[in-house]
């Protein structure tokens, strides 16, 4: 229940139930990416994903993560499929003993989401479709860690 | 024979989500060099390498890796998950 | 209702309810900050505050953030009064176009919140009880912005 | 006639969490120096001024900043909020 790759959408408050109830935990961070529509005339985002290996990747940075910053809960939803403008894309949650770790813990997931999860995004709009680009400050992101 | 997974503008220019291919390949950039030769839609898919990315059996690796072994190869651009 | 100072608890999905609607918004942060059992002899927290200079303060580094990072929306909720262990102490949300901008005026709201709000925290152990003293760390934490 | 407000182990420690006071303090510091003048209680809360902040009308401000036309002025510990 962890992580969760799925079309359907999603409510923080359904994720985090029984979230971060561990007693040592002192600080929750949450991450929730939303279609933005920059333009004014986006129709919608279509996104694309590998089954299987969007899972795998993501309970990767998540073990990686839950590692290196001792958290003591953390959760990751991303979906898939085709979504209109100002829907929610994915969320990550973690949990920690201090605030520091929360968040570079979801900093950290949220920069190896980007760069090494299996999804592809596409922009629908009025004047045309087009796949969105990978940036390279993203794969720089990555050094920080 | 191999699974070849192909997405998003990979996908759109093979145009084909998978297939099966029978192939001696030794490694990536072998299987890569067959497809090209195949037909032109391939040929352009992987004109430029430097925008693809591979996965041998669901994990990412680089295009001078073997093959040996491997059941399942995906092609596709860098990805733009979160 | 952006911001609330509060003895009652609060949920995530009450305070975010209608959050980050505007168009323009790509990533929402949200923090929530509990309270830590680090000895297992907690009995609870009590959490004093100067009314009205509590809201003032909290508006002030509000309006900071918002500002800065053009924030679309900004949320900051603390609670006063006698907290159990695992309780929620406060929460803060902010909504931006980018993640980036989310996150760090997140964490820019914390560290005021920390050293600039005018609350003040005791714990009761069964030990005893003291004051939580200020860290130089949390005063340090201010220099980086 | 101004209001003096005691938060946390400053009140605990004078024993009341407010009190109006007459002062002709032209200064925060002076207010102090009154305030230690009194009592014994009042001379341990404020004996190390590094440990304390003061707020005027509900503004952190400095132990040197001039008291004319203030109506509240509240004593304090270093906040611990968040």
């Amino acid at each position: 229940m962890h992580v969760r790759v799925q079309e359907a959408d999603f409510t923080l408050a359904d994720i985090l139930d029984g979230f971060a109830s561990a007693p040592d935990t002192g600080a929750t961070v949450s991450f929730t990416g939303i279609v933005r529509d920059d333009t004014g005339d986006l129709l919608h985002m279509e996104i694309e994903h590998y089954p299987g290996m969007c899972e795998a990747a993501i309970e990767g940075i998540v073990a990686q993560a839950t590692q290196r910053w001792s958290l003591t809960d953390c959760r990751v939803v991303h979906r898939f499929g085709r979504l209109s403008p100002g829907a929610q894309i994915m969320m990550v949650a973690t949990a920690a003993r201090h605030r520091a770790e929360a968040f570079e813990a979801a900093e950290y997931l949220m920069d190896y989401l980007k760069s090494r999860a299996p999804f592809w995004k596409k922009e629908v709009r009025r004047s045309g479709e087009d796949w969105v680009a990978a940036k390279s400050s993203d794969e720089d992101a990555l050094d920080r860690w | 024979m191999i699974d070849v997974l192909y997405f998003a503008w990979v996908r759109e220019r093979i145009g084909i989500p998978r297939e099966t291919v029978t192939s001696e390949a030794a490694t990536v950039m072998d299987l890569v060099d067959e497809l090209r030769a195949r037909e032109e839609r391939y040929a352009l898919a992987f004109a430029d390498l430097s925008s693809l990315r591979v996965a041998l059996d669901q994990e990412l690796t680089e295009f001078d890796t073997p093959l040996e072994g491997v059941r399942e190869v995906a092609f596709f651009p860098p990805m733009t998950g979160g």
